[in-house]
């Protein structure tokens, strides 16, 4: 499943739902609000979604992991809204009878979330500037 | 001419400085609505890595688009 | 730094220790005991380890993960002692500032650990009996 | 003759029935430790997977064994 919220990520609750006996391997992983980005100082990030397809396109690539790794238990939340350095934007989560399962779908879940589901990120810089990222072409045309 | 509902994320709302618009034009596609959004806002943006969704459903640049349709522009997405 | 452990290895309190202003990343890999084995239905899981060489050999595969990839915080956890069906067994964390090298490091780590540390593991199984895991021919000679 | 004090782990620690032992024998390399102990406790275990250290430093299964050396024996590995 798929959670979209404004508040605080929690992966060891998030975790503990992808327990599962036959599980012998978890590999999570967190994006975090890093204080740098391209050469900008960065001091926080604004992130929009918009969410029925945030939602439903993120649905669509835990169902993909599924089928590509049996037994998989995977769960994922993402956060919106503005976020400080340091903290956890995105959780992806996932349990597998082995290691390599478990690895090899996580890192599918997130880089498809991360190319797919419609949410933007706006950076606000050192400087006072702002940036809207992968946008480049976008704000020359601005 | 068709009635099509146009809303704008991110940086394509910021640059339309409306949430959504509704718009009477002769389009066939999504990539005709992107590109008579893009003259009417003065963007010179590609579509090349935009994405369209039609009434909430992920479609291409040459999807059809019919009169009371709506159409979201999103700009190049970057998640997590 | 690699801790041997024989109590609760508790991921969230150890994924802070992790925290950078310039990681955008975070990887984590825990290994859980499962209920089954080759075949066999496991019960509960018995680690041994030679802790002065599992802590020295521990710290030598995280210096050369941490020459792999610069800026990575890399620590791990292992547990000795009995460990029932779904207790984390080892935990492997590690922070990066993008998450490619945050995949390939936590990854080395487990796999180096998993080969080199010192460490065995017994199984005891519903039928009652036991065995040394990896050790086929250890038992068929015994 | 050497004065060499043997530790067994795991299952080697089980087959052999002792921690450790002190030995007098005749011996160069830690494989020559490895085949003694072997031939005293009846085992038939290759060398193949298993790794030694010398004085809690891994060593070489031709690493020269000292009089006064301890020497430890660990069956194949399976850690997390």
């Amino acid at each position: 499943m798929i959670e979209m919220t404004t508040s605080d990520i929690h992966p060891d609750d998030l975790r503990k739902k992808l327990f599962d006996p036959g599980a012998g391997a978890y590999c999570g992983f967190e994006g975090w609000i890093r204080n740098e980005n391209e050469g900008h100082e960065v001091r926080r990030l604004e992130y929009e979604a918009y969410e029925p397809l945030a939602r439903s396109e993120g649905e669509a690539i835990l169902a993909e992991a599924r089928e590509r790794f049996p037994h998989l238990q995977a769960h994922c939340v993402h956060r919106t809204g503005m976020l400080e350095i340091g903290e956890c934007a995105v959780w992806v989560g996932v349990s597998a009878p082995h290691r390599d399962e478990a690895f090899l779908a996580c890192r599918y879940i997130i880089d498809q979330l991360k190319v797919r589901l419609p949410i933007w990120k706006k950076e606000y810089y050192a400087d006072g500037h702002s940036g809207w990222v992968n946008c480049e072409r976008c704000a020359k045309s601005a | 001419m068709k009635t099509v509902t146009v809303r704008y994320f991110a940086m394509f709302r910021e640059h339309a400085g409306v949430d959504e618009e509704t718009l009477s034009i002769d389009v066939e596609t999504a990539a005709d609505v992107f590109r008579a959004t893009r003259e009417r806002h003065g963007s010179a943006e590609p579509s090349g890595h935009c994405k369209v969704a039609i009434n909430d459903v992920m479609a291409d640049w040459d999807s059809p688009v019919g009169d009371g349709d709506t159409v979201l522009l999103f700009p190049p997405v970057a998640g997590g």
